[in-house]
């Protein structure tokens, strides 16, 4: 289990590529990445992301062995990065490796279903409109009820 | 003394991301009120709860969950990470 | 939309990083990876995956366009290896892009479900104690119902 | 004329990868009858319909289905890729 907070870029590729090199026994994989879209309008000059350093790591791993435990994961691996990104960037990721391919998905979703509103990120849209807090979706929260 | 910690549009209002502040008030609620009492850039952060969320030494809580012990108090919108 | 069929193996993180940068618009990216697990005893020599040709190529084809019509994809893709693999080689994946997480997931179970039971693969595993056809799972029949 | 394929099991207990027909054989289960009268080894890979599949054409389909203008019939175990 992998939990990484960072500013810098990461390499989906590559980071599927060394969690899937690590796992013992596993039969199935699966990755989630977050992709920075443009605005509505189109011209998104930069997605700003806030977090809050101690309560995001202590959050992640809450989440993170949740999912290990409930599932009987292989391993898992959560990547969120923080700070100026682009259009295009990657924003995070989350994979999971178990036996069977039904407990890969339903973990990588759980992760994601709390991630998106259990861990401390904020992100702010910057265009040439100016800044916005983007809005948390009701549906995210509601998406928790599942589980 | 108590820190209290500020994030996203909560930070922008209330114009600083941390205060350490000296308080007796007993639950998240008191101490919404004693701030906001303060100055009006701390009223209008504060004035619709049902758009705020509060964590205690770095955990979600309720607004009426008691502050004995607590160290750190963070107010922050909805989280929108992912 | 891409669907290959092949016997030479495939490098997941390569294949997920050419699937992401081809995308556009997209704001989630979910990929499965089926890998080859060792046999219950431990020995596998060789997973040796038979198909039928044409028929294979047919049934993916009607599987992705399928999933891309029903949840908007903007993009899908699926990787499926024959011939003789190894333990921890990626027999096959697919990816799935779409503006949200919940499509993207519902996507690749979608692809997932029916690409067990539906395209023409099967898997024999050959150990020191012999050669064996892997029995389908009955639970990998029931899986379609869902949709 | 017909070609009838086999794969996985089937192909291994017939001993044969395809072949090429001349039946008046009106459905599937009329050509599994007729397939299964020639020899022993034909009648052990049909004994037990419920775990074979066949596809007309590259079409899953039925055993009830009529051979009809279909060119290729194809005979195998329940998939198991993935």
């Amino acid at each position: 289990m992998r939990i990484a907070v960072q500013s810098e870029a990461f390499d989906m590729g590559a980071e599927a590529n060394r969690f899937a090199a690590a796992v013992q026994g596993a039969g199935a994989i699966v990755t989630f990445t977050g992709i920075v879209r443009d605005s509505a309008s189109g011209d998104l000059d930069v997605m700003e992301i806030e977090h809050y350093p101690g309560m995001t790591e202590r959050a992640l791993t809450t989440i993170a062995t949740e999912a290990m435990a409930r599932w009987s994961l292989a391993d898992c691996l959560v990547i969120h990065r923080y700070g100026r990104l682009r259009a295009t960037d990657p924003i995070m990721m989350v994979a999971t490796a178990s036996r069977h391919r039904a407990a890969a998905f339903a973990a990588a979703e759980f992760l994601m279903d709390y991630l998106k509103s259990r861990a401390p990120f904020w992100k702010k849209e910057i265009t040439r409109q100016g800044a916005d807090w983007v809005a948390a979706r009701d549906e995210d929260e509601a998406a928790l009820k599942r589980w | 003394m108590i820190d209290v910690l500020y994030f996203a549009w909560v930070r922008e209002r209330i114009g600083l991301p941390r205060e350490r502040i000296e308080t007796s008030a007993a639950t998240v609620n008191d101490l919404i009120a004693e701030l906001s009492a303060r100055e009006e850039r701390y009223a209008l952060a504060f004035s619709d709860l049902s758009s705020l969320r509060v964590a205690l030494d770095q955990e979600l809580a309720d607004f009426d969950a008691p502050l004995a012990g607590v160290r750190e108090v963070a107010f922050f919108p909805p989280m929108t990470g992912g």
